[in-house]
This record gives C-alpha cells, structure tokens and sequence, in this order.
C-alpha cells in the first residue's frame, strides 16, 4: 500500500491545478454555470484527499460507511431544512407558486 | 356574557368541532391502546408469577414473523388515518378563506395591538362579528410571540420579521382569552387579552362608534406625509415600481427569481428595500427602518391593496 | 512458542491498534463534519436570502489570498503524508522535517488568513464594531461578514489545535530512538490534518467563487 | 473482606484521590459520573419543586417573574443535559459496556476519563451561570430573545452546554469503537445483548446530532456578543433558522434519553420473567431505526413558528413513522412475559412502571404529531405532560430499575427488601398525580412558562402540585437506603437474579481487570429457559 513519495507529488500537483482551474474558472461570467462547476470541481478535490490521503480505500468497511453516513446526515440536514425554505412561500392557493 | 377561559363544551368556531373529533378519536386510541398493553401486562404478570405449583413452561415461540408484521402494520394503517385526518385539518386552518374580514395584530413586549380596517384601534381586546370568517394578519415589533386562543383551537407564531396568517369564523358569541404562548420575556404570562365575539349589527355599531377613519386613507396620508409620491408616480424623475396593481401580482427581481408581492414583500422593502430589487431599477431607496411603526406599515399596505389586486406582472413596467 | 509467532502476535496487536485509532479518528470526523454542516447550512440558507449580498461579499473578498493559502494548505497536507511514509519507513530525520514543514505551512496559512482579516478591519467590515460606513451595503453584506469571520474562525481554531498537537509529537517523536512503532500516532492525526484541508476546500469556494460573476 | 482477596475489586485497588481522579478503570468513572449526575439531579428537582409550589396559586406570589422565568430555564437545562442525557449512558453503560461484551476496558480509557472531565467543565460553567444570577430564556434558547432581548447569564450557559456536548461526542465515540472492536469471541452481533444495542444506536445519536448543537450554540453566543445580524430579524436574520438548527438536535436528544432506558428494560423483563426476549431481531432493529428515523422528524416542534405548510406534513408524516419502532418495542416486551414465570423483585416493578408509563406517553405523541391537533396543543402544558411521561415515567424509571438491577453487580451488595417497593410505588402515584392533570390542563389551553394563570386551572394545578411533593419524597428514598446497602448492605454473589450476560459471570463488584481469561460465548443472548 505504501506508494512512493513521487505518486503524491503528482497529487498536489493535480490539487493545486484544480485549486488555480476553479479560482480562473471564477472569474469568467458563465451564467448559471458557475455554481454548480464550483462545487463539482470542490467535490473532486474532497475525493482526491478523502481517497488517497486518508487511504479510506485501504481502511476497513466500517470506515467507509461512517464516511457515506455522514454524507447522508448532512443531506439530511440540508435537504429538510430547505424543504422548508423553498415552500414557505407557496401559499396553499397554488395559483401563487413562482 | 359569562366570562370563561374556554368552552369545552359546544364547537365554538367552525373549525374547533373539527379539531375537537380528532380529538376525542386520539383520546380513545390512546386509552383503548394503553389499556390493552397495561391489562395485558398486568394479566401475564399475574397468572404467569413464580408460585409452587407454577410449572415453567419451555416452549420457545419460533414463528414470530406474523405477530411481528401484524404489530407493525396495524399501527402502521392507524398512524396514515390520523396523519391524513390531521393534515385535512391543517390545510383548512392555514388556508385563509377569500373574502375574510381582515384584522391587523401588533405584537409588542407583553401586549396585543389590534387595528380594523375601519380604522378602530384597540389593545389587548378584539372585537369581531360571529358568524364571519376572521383574518387575522400578525406582525412582532421584538421577539417571537404566539397568538393562541383555546376556545378557537387555533394558534400561530408572530414573527418579528415575517407576516403570519390565522383565521376563525366564530359562530357563538362571547368573550374568549387570548393567550401569547411562545415565551417572550419577563411578562410572558401577563400578555393575555380577550376576543369579545359579537352579532353582526352590534358590531357594526360598535365600530361606527367614534371617527371613522379607515386605514387606507391613513395609508395614503402617510405615503404623502412621507413623500413617497416623488419617485414612485408615474412621470417621475427617478425610475421606480409604481403601486397601481402591486399587491398579489408577480414581480421579477434582479437577481431572476419572479416572486409574489405579499404583505411581508412589500414591508421588506419599506424596512429592507435592497433585499428583493426589482428588475431594472437601481437600489437607491433609502430604508424606512426605524421612522415608520408597524402599525403605519400596516396601513401603507391596506393603502397598496385599496390600489386594486392585479393578477398581471403590471407592477414591474418601468414608468417613462 | 517461537518468537515469530509472538512477533506476528506483536503485529497483529499494533494492526489492531492501528485499526482502532483509525475508526475512532474517522467517527470524530464524522462529528466534525456535522459540525461545520451546521455552519454551511446557515451559509446556504442565507446565500439562498440575499444572492446578491453574498455576491458583493464574495467580490469583496480577495482571491489571490485565498487562492494562495487553498495552495499552502494543499502542501502541507503533501508534507503530512510524506512525513507518515518517512516514519513508516523508519526514516526518522526525513520525517521529523516533512512534519516540521508542515507545521510551518499551517502557520503560514494562519498568518496570510490574519492578513486578509487585517484588511477588513481597515474597512471596518469586522462583525460587532462599526459596521460598513463607506459604502451603503444590503443586509445581507453583515450576515456575510458574520458568516465569514465565524467559519474560517472555527476553521482556524481546529488548525490552531492541529498545529499545536503536531509540534507535541513532533517533540514526542524526536526524544523516540525509532519512529517506526509511534506511525498509529502520526496516521489519526494525519486524518484530522487531511479534514481541516477537507474543510478548506469547500470554505475556499463558498468564501471566495461562488457569485463572483454570478 | 472477599473470598479471594487476592484478586482485588476495582473498589478496593486503590484509596485516596489520586485513585478516583486519575482512574482510567470504566467502573470507577461510571461511579464518578454517578455522583456528579445525583448532584446535578438534586439542583434540578430542587428547582422543580419551587415552580410547582409557585404554580399552586393563580397569582404570582410565591417568587417574582423573573425569578420563576429563571426557576424553569434551570430546571430545564440541568435536567436535560446535566441529568438525562448522561444517566444511563454514561453511568450504567460505562460501566456494563465492557462487562456485557467481554472486555477489560472500553477502547480509549483515557478518552473515557476525559469526557468525565469536560462534562464536570460543562457542569461547572453552568454553576457559573446559575450563581451569578442565571437565565431567563428557556432550555430552548429561542432567538431573537436569547440573543438580543434576555438580560442574565446566558453566555456561560451556552458555553457549559457546548461544553457538555462534547463530553458526550467523546463518550458516544468511546461506546461505538469498543462495541465494535472488543467484544469476546464468539459474541457475534446477533449475541448482543440488547443493553448494547440500545446503546450503539444512542452513540450514534451522540455523534451526529450533538456537534449542531454546538455550532447552534455557538453561532448564538456570537450574535449575542458580535451581533453579526444571523437571527436578528433587524439585520435580516431569520429566527426559524435557528429553530431549525436546535431542533435539528434536540429532537435525537430526546431519544437519547429514552433509548438506553429502553435497553435496560430489555434486560430486566427476559431476567424477571425467565423468558427469552421476543423478537430479538426486530427489538435490536427497532433501536436503529429509532435512531435514524429520529433525524428526520424535528419539524414536529415548529408546525404553527412559521415554517412552510408542505414541510410540516412532510414532518408529520415521517413522526408517525418514528413511533412505529417504539410500538414495536413495547408490544416485545409484554409478549416476552408470556408464558413467562414472573418475579415482582425491584427492577421488575420500575419495568412494570416503564412500560406503562412509556406507552401513555408514547400514544399522547401522537396528538402532537398529527398536524390539526398540534395547533391547539403546541405550547401547552400538554406538551409539558407529554414530555414528561416520556423522560420522567421512562427515562428516570428505566435508570432507577437499571441501578437497582445491577446494584449487586456495581457495589457487591444488596439492597434492603421492603423499602424499595414503597419508594417504586410513591414514585408512581406521585408521578401520575403530577403530571396527568397536566394533559387536562394543556387541552384547555394553559399555556407553558405562565408564571400566573386563570383561576379556571388553579384545580388542577393544585393537584399537580400535589403529586410533584409525594414525587419528591419517593426519590429521596432511593438515596438513602442504596448509599446504606454501598456500605453495609449483605453481601451479593455474582449473580444474585440468576440473569444471563457476560457482566454476572464474573464476581461481583467485578475485579479491575473483570475477567481472570476473556470468555467464550456459546449461547444465545437470553437463553433464560435452560436455567429456570
């Protein structure tokens, strides 16, 4: 399992690229689009460290279900709340619904 | 009229009965339900107890699948009634029925202010007619208070930054307690008023009783009083959503969301008008914060509505 | 009973050991990360509020800075990581500087952070002082601040505490004759190091992207 | 003193201070936390007993309103995080954890003496806080009253509860590795005893629900202090949002409390009746499914605070499902007495209390899941009446069966006969005296934290207030006669109620190391037929 120092140097390279790609990316006026590349791109980099940094890949099932469980706990969270957020403002006449 | 906190007895408003049946299934379940478990627990105990001739049974129960799936389901069927029933209820009460008689609440630290479209102010007590659904718009000038009549079985929040809605129609008259059940401070348990539930006519006469001034037309005073008219008429130097045909119709802000003009829309932008701009016009509307009170708010709003309710995006046209 | 079999005896013991800090590592970090999805749930919400004053925030906030520490913090974590291969190599010289560096990379994110907060002092964009004079800002503009100043806080905090547990190993590890047996040390903490990187990377875009050109 | 005094008791491996405070022994610090929960106990009931004797009469002369605002924030706050949340996980579980799956000691002893230590911390910022004058705000801390309104000490409160969170993180974290790592051989999952399901699934709850109480906490503190405008609807807060937040948590936080109780009375009822349990599968599947479904369903505390209509049916909808696992469980628990041989010892009859009391509780939930109800119902004292029969009449009577069920096993002794049955029985009657006039009175519309009321409810009050002092009496007995039976109670052999479990295979009060070589567990959890 032990990967040579080179294989992470690679890593951070890859990481730091993405860093400076969403960084520009940022800067150009894509309409909609940013967001959701923003995110995509922070989401790869989190997998890139999750998988090779913290070898999960290497580590036991339990570890990789506590990590797929806090993803869904924090889902949770977010999803409900905006369940909330986004209908509050359809009034039950749905005529109003934006 | 007899003074009392609640009457348990006949449906006082036309949801209440309603609210009172689900009631009084839920008690039955539960004493039907509790005591089931208690007899039978009680029972096992007594005739399955350690006693000389007792012999101890080792037949170990395998099949236990059915009466597992029989206990989750029956209470699984119960459970969707009362949820289906429960919402059916909730819909009724949060769905205000057109053509109500607007009331305006104020909540304050430790009081209930109420304004009547007419014009009639009043603290702590409400006059309304019986036998007409009520609407009862609820604003806070501090912290979260809850407007909570138990003869009603109704309450709702009062958020400090938010309008919230509630209605009754009451059919009995009478004199019924409000109470603020969301804690608010020091004098939580002194912030109690009365709803004073009246005919028709008595009503009538109680609220030509004294100078007659409704609320739109205080509404339009103090849009002059507060120079609104400069930008926001037709003709004006500076670009600005005019009021004609506001209230209920849908705006389109800058940022691309299209939204309704509710009460809490156009309050927000008298307090906040940078928050929801609308498109096209600059955010050069100074805040009216802290210089007009609630109450004024309210009447500018029964001014805006006076102007006509438009279906129709008439709102966001720019003016020449 | 050879000695073979009370060496993998040893072993087997050490994995375990291994196993079990790594689990209870990774549950803090689940604990960790409802933590801060309660601060990016408020983030959310209100960004979802006001776009437009988290846009100006965004705007308002600079993206060299950011961009720069997203990439030191990046390298610490290399150094981390090449610090735990060092020891499990028993190369202890190597990896007592990788750890060096990586305390000092921490640092150097924590000052260029001051830097940036420094700045907005000068504006006088710090929550609870005198907030925005110059220009007339939405709402939305303080809640921003607020958010930001109290998500890379706590952020820092936990880097703080990072920092702080590494130079008491990195001190630990120094007086050990042989690294090799104190790794389960170095590997739960390179995983609580990798989270604050982790927490980084999804704070960099919120803080310093989202809404730039909205 | 025992019959091997070779092998020491942890009680007798050390004396002084230095063997107490710097113990990593998981027994010892169960008894730490022992006492310190009975101290924090005796505050909160203290403060209960001054809000029933106010609320005796209509007018509001017994203490002044702001004195009682800060009477029932108190009691709420020591109660719920100083008193139930750590009873029976960190007492009875630190200590029978390792014992139950075989072990010497849970996974990280030193974490274990930690959590002990900043729960004290916990504890003593909240002294703090009450000493120098208290709060007013209520447990729940509602915004914008906590944070720009209330005068008083609610920032260290805050700090304290924070605090004390993580004492229980650290904790939940030490339960789940050790159950996952340590257990004896041959103890495979389906051989757990269901004390420890019970509590996985409350460590669960520990791990993913108290870090948002925490940061909830905290962004409150910072807009009390910073004002950075997150809930202060004047700079465009919104005070929901932290509703959302604290009730993200605080709705698992309630099972929290009732999980590990209900683990203990799957204990005791196999024990007492000689059967095995009934349905094991489902009862250890009941309690994860507890556990997960608590997450979704926090919206039933805020359906008339201005949330939207939909997500309050989608809140309504998914409470009803959390209450089907509890269903579940109580109706195990009596078809597991059937055909059973049944013992009326002590833990037996605060079992008997548990499942009545939890079942009414349990059902009056139902009125305040169901949407139409909850609108009359929220905020009354019906709410009150609710919760307290669920933490009252369940969790404080599944602690008190579980310490007197494992009193031989904790000190080695016996309890004396006779006084614990009077106790049981005051604890009854006083407990539904207390608290089912409360259903009365919030159906008629009595609201909560009323310092005064209507003289309409005074009746009821007075029978309430009634009740809580004959409560009152009943818990003071336990005190007495369990800390005679510590100290000169008859000696207990190892397994005095002839129970299954690994915990009374080895004597009792367990050796340091608790087991002289790790067993081997052949048989089933609850194999109670073979041993009559």
């Amino acid at each position: 399992m032990v990967s040579s120092p080179k294989n992470f140097l690679f890593l951070f390279l890859g990481l730091a690229g993405l860093t400076l790609a969403t960084s520009g990316i940022a800067l150009i006026n894509l309409g909609g689009m940013n967001f959701p590349i923003a995110i995509l791109i922070a989401c790869l980099q989190a997998s890139i460290i999750i998988y090779y940094y913290m070898h999960i890949q290497s580590a036991e099932i339990l570890v990789k279900i506590f990590a797929v469980g806090t993803l869904l706990w924090l889902s949770i969270l977010i999803l409900l709340t905006f369940n909330d957020y986004f209908s509050r403002y359809w009034t039950t006449n749905p005529s109003l619904w934006p | 009229m007899h003074h009392e906190a609640i009457r348990i007895a006949g449906p006082v408003t036309t949801m209440s009965g309603v609210v009172d049946q689900l009631y009084w299934f839920l008690v039955f379940l539960t004493v039907l339900t509790s005591g089931l478990i208690i007899f039978l627990m009680l029972f096992f105990a007594v005739k399955y107890r350690r006693r000389p001739g007792h012999e101890v049974s080792h037949v170990v129960i395998e099949k236990t699948g059915l009466i597992e799936a029989i206990w989750i389901g029956v209470p699984l069927i119960v459970f969707l009634v009362i949820f289906f029933w429960g919402a059916k209820i909730y819909f009724q009460q949060m769905q205000v029925p057109a053509g109500a008689l607007p009331i305006y609440c104020v909540a304050k630290q430790w009081m209930w202010k109420f304004q009547h479209p007419e014009g009639k102010r009043e603290i702590n007590e409400l006059h309304i007619p019986i036998g007409v659904p009520i609407q009862v718009t609820l604003i806070s000038q501090d912290v979260i208070h809850s407007f909570f009549v138990p003869a009603f079985r109704t309450k709702m929040d009062v958020l400090p930054n938010r309008y919230t809605n509630l209605w009754f129609q009451v059919n009995q008259p009478g004199e019924y307690k409000i109470f603020c059940s969301e804690y608010c401070g020091l004098w939580h348990s002194l912030m109690q008023g009365k709803v004073i539930a009246m005919t028709l006519d008595e009503y009538e006469s109680w609220v030509d009783r004294g100078k007659k001034e409704p609320m739109a037309l205080k509404g339009e005073q103090l849009i002059a009083k507060y120079g609104c008219w400069q930008c926001h008429q037709r003709g004006s130097t500076i670009a600005s959503p005019i009021f004609d045909g506001l209230y209920g119709g849908k705006v389109h802000l800058s940022d691309g969301r299209t939204i309704v003009a509710d009460e809490t829309y156009i309050r927000e932008s008298i307090v906040d008008p940078g928050r929801r701009l609308v498109a096209g016009y600059a955010n050069v509307m100074p805040t009216f914060k802290d210089q007009i009170s609630e109450e004024e708010i309210l009447q500018l709003i029964a001014f805006i509505k006076s102007l006509g309710v438009s279906p129709g995006p008439a709102s966001s046209e720019k003016t020449p | 009973m050879t000695s073979s079999a009370s060496l993998e005896d040893s072993a087997l013991m050490a994995e375990n050991r291994k196993r079990t800090a790594e689990l209870g590592m990774w549950i803090f970090l689940a604990s960790e990360a409802l933590l801060f999805g309660g601060l990016f749930l408020a983030y959310f919400v209100y960004r979802y509020s006001f776009p437009q004053a988290f846009a100006a925030g965004v705007r308002e906030n600079d993206l060299i800075l950011g961009t720069i520490n997203t990439i030191i913090l990046m390298l610490s974590a290399l150094f981390m990581t090449l610090g735990i291969l060092a020891a499990e190599n028993d190369n202890k010289k190597s990896s007592l500087s990788c750890l060096i560096m990586t305390a000092f990379l921490g640092l150097t994110f924590l000052g260029i952070k001051s830097l940036e907060y420094s700045h907005k002092f000068q504006h006088h964009l710090y929550p609870g002082g005198v907030f925005m004079p110059e220009k007339n800002w939405p709402v939305g503009e303080r809640i921003f601040f607020g958010l930001y100043f109290v998500m890379t806080g706590v952020h820092a905090l936990h880097l703080l505490v990072g920092i702080g547990i590494l130079a008491w190993l990195i001190f630990v590890l120094s007086h050990k004759p042989r690294v090799r047996d104190s790794t389960v040390w170095l590997y739960t903490f390179g995983l609580y190091w990798h989270y604050i990187d982790l927490i980084w990377i999804f704070l960099f875009p919120s803080l310093y992207l989202l809404g730039r050109f909205g | 003193m025992n019959e091997h005094p070779d092998k020491e008791n942890y009680l007798m491996a050390g004396y002084g201070w230095r063997s107490w405070f710097l113990t990593t022994d998981h027994k010892r610090i169960a008894i730490l936390y022992m006492l310190s929960i009975t101290f924090f106990f005796a505050i909160g009931a203290f403060f209960a007993l001054l809000i029933r004797l106010e609320l005796l009469t209509p007018a509001g002369d017994f203490v002044s309103s702001a004195t009682y605002n800060r009477l029932f924030t108190m009691h709420g706050i020591i109660m719920v995080w100083f008193f139930l949340i750590p009873s029976i996980p960190s007492v009875l579980g630190n200590f029978l954890i390792p014992l139950m799956i075989g072990a010497d000691d849970l996974s990280f002893p030193r974490l274990n003496l930690a959590s002990w230590y900043i729960f004290m911390l916990g504890g003593i910022f909240t002294l703090i806080s009450i000493l120098f004058g208290g709060l007013d705000t209520g447990w729940t801390f509602y915004t914008p009253y906590s944070s720009s309104y209330a005068s008083g000490q609610v920032l260290n409160a805050g700090l304290g509860i924070i605090i004390s969170g993580f004492s229980s993180i650290l904790t939940g974290l030490n339960f789940i590795v050790t159950i996952h790592k340590k257990r004896a051989p041959g103890l495979t999952w389906g051989r757990l005893p269901l004390f420890i399901w019970a509590h996985y699934a409350t460590s669960l709850i520990f791990v993913l629900a108290t870090p948002v109480l925490a940061v909830t906490l905290l962004l409150m503190i910072v807009e009390r202090t910073l004002h950075i405008g997150i809930f202060d609807p004047s700079l465009g807060g919104d005070p929901v949002l932290f509703q959302h937040l604290f009730w993200f948590y605080s709705h698992p936080a309630v099972y929290i409390m009732i999980l590990p109780a209900m683990g203990v009375v799957s204990e005791i009822v196999p024990c007492f009746s000689r059967r095995k349990i009934f349905g094991y599968k489902m009862m250890a599947c009941a309690s994860l499914a507890i556990a997960t479904l608590g997450f979704l369903v926090w919206g039933h505390h805020m359906f008339v605070s201005g949330q939207s209509v939909y997500a309050g049916i989608i809140f309504s909808l998914f409470s009803f499902l959390v209450a089907i696992p509890s269903g579940i469980k109580v109706f195990n628990w009596v078809a597991t007495m059937f055909r059973g041989t049944i013992t009326f010892s002590t833990p037996m009859i605060y079992a008997f209390g548990f499942i009545g009391l939890f079942t009414i509780g349990g059902l009056t939930g139902l009125f305040l899941a169901a949407l139409g109800m909850d609108i009359h119902v929220q905020d009354t004292y019906f709410v009150v009446a609710h919760f307290h029969y669920i933490m009252v009449g369940g969790a404080i009577m599944g602690y008190l069966g579980g310490i007197h069920f494992w009193w031989p096993k904790i000190c080695g002794r016996l309890y004396p006969k006779g006084w614990p049955g009077l106790s049981a029985l005051l604890i009854f009657i006083g407990f539904n005296l207390t608290f089912f006039p409360q259903f009365l009175l919030g159906y008629m519309g009595m609201p909560r934290r009323y310092h005064f009321y209507p003289e309409e409810f005074q009746a009821l009050h007075v029978l309430s207030s009634a009740g809580a002092s004959i409560l009152g009496v009943g818990y003071i007995f336990p005190f007495f006669y369990l800390a005679w039976s510590f100290f000169r109670g008859p000696r207990a052999e190892p397994n005095p109620w002839r129970a299954t479990g690994l915990e009374w295979k080895t004597e009792s009060p367990p050796p340091v190391h608790n087991f002289d070589q790790t067993p081997i567990v052949t048989e089933d959890p609850y194999s109670y037929e073979e041993k009559p």
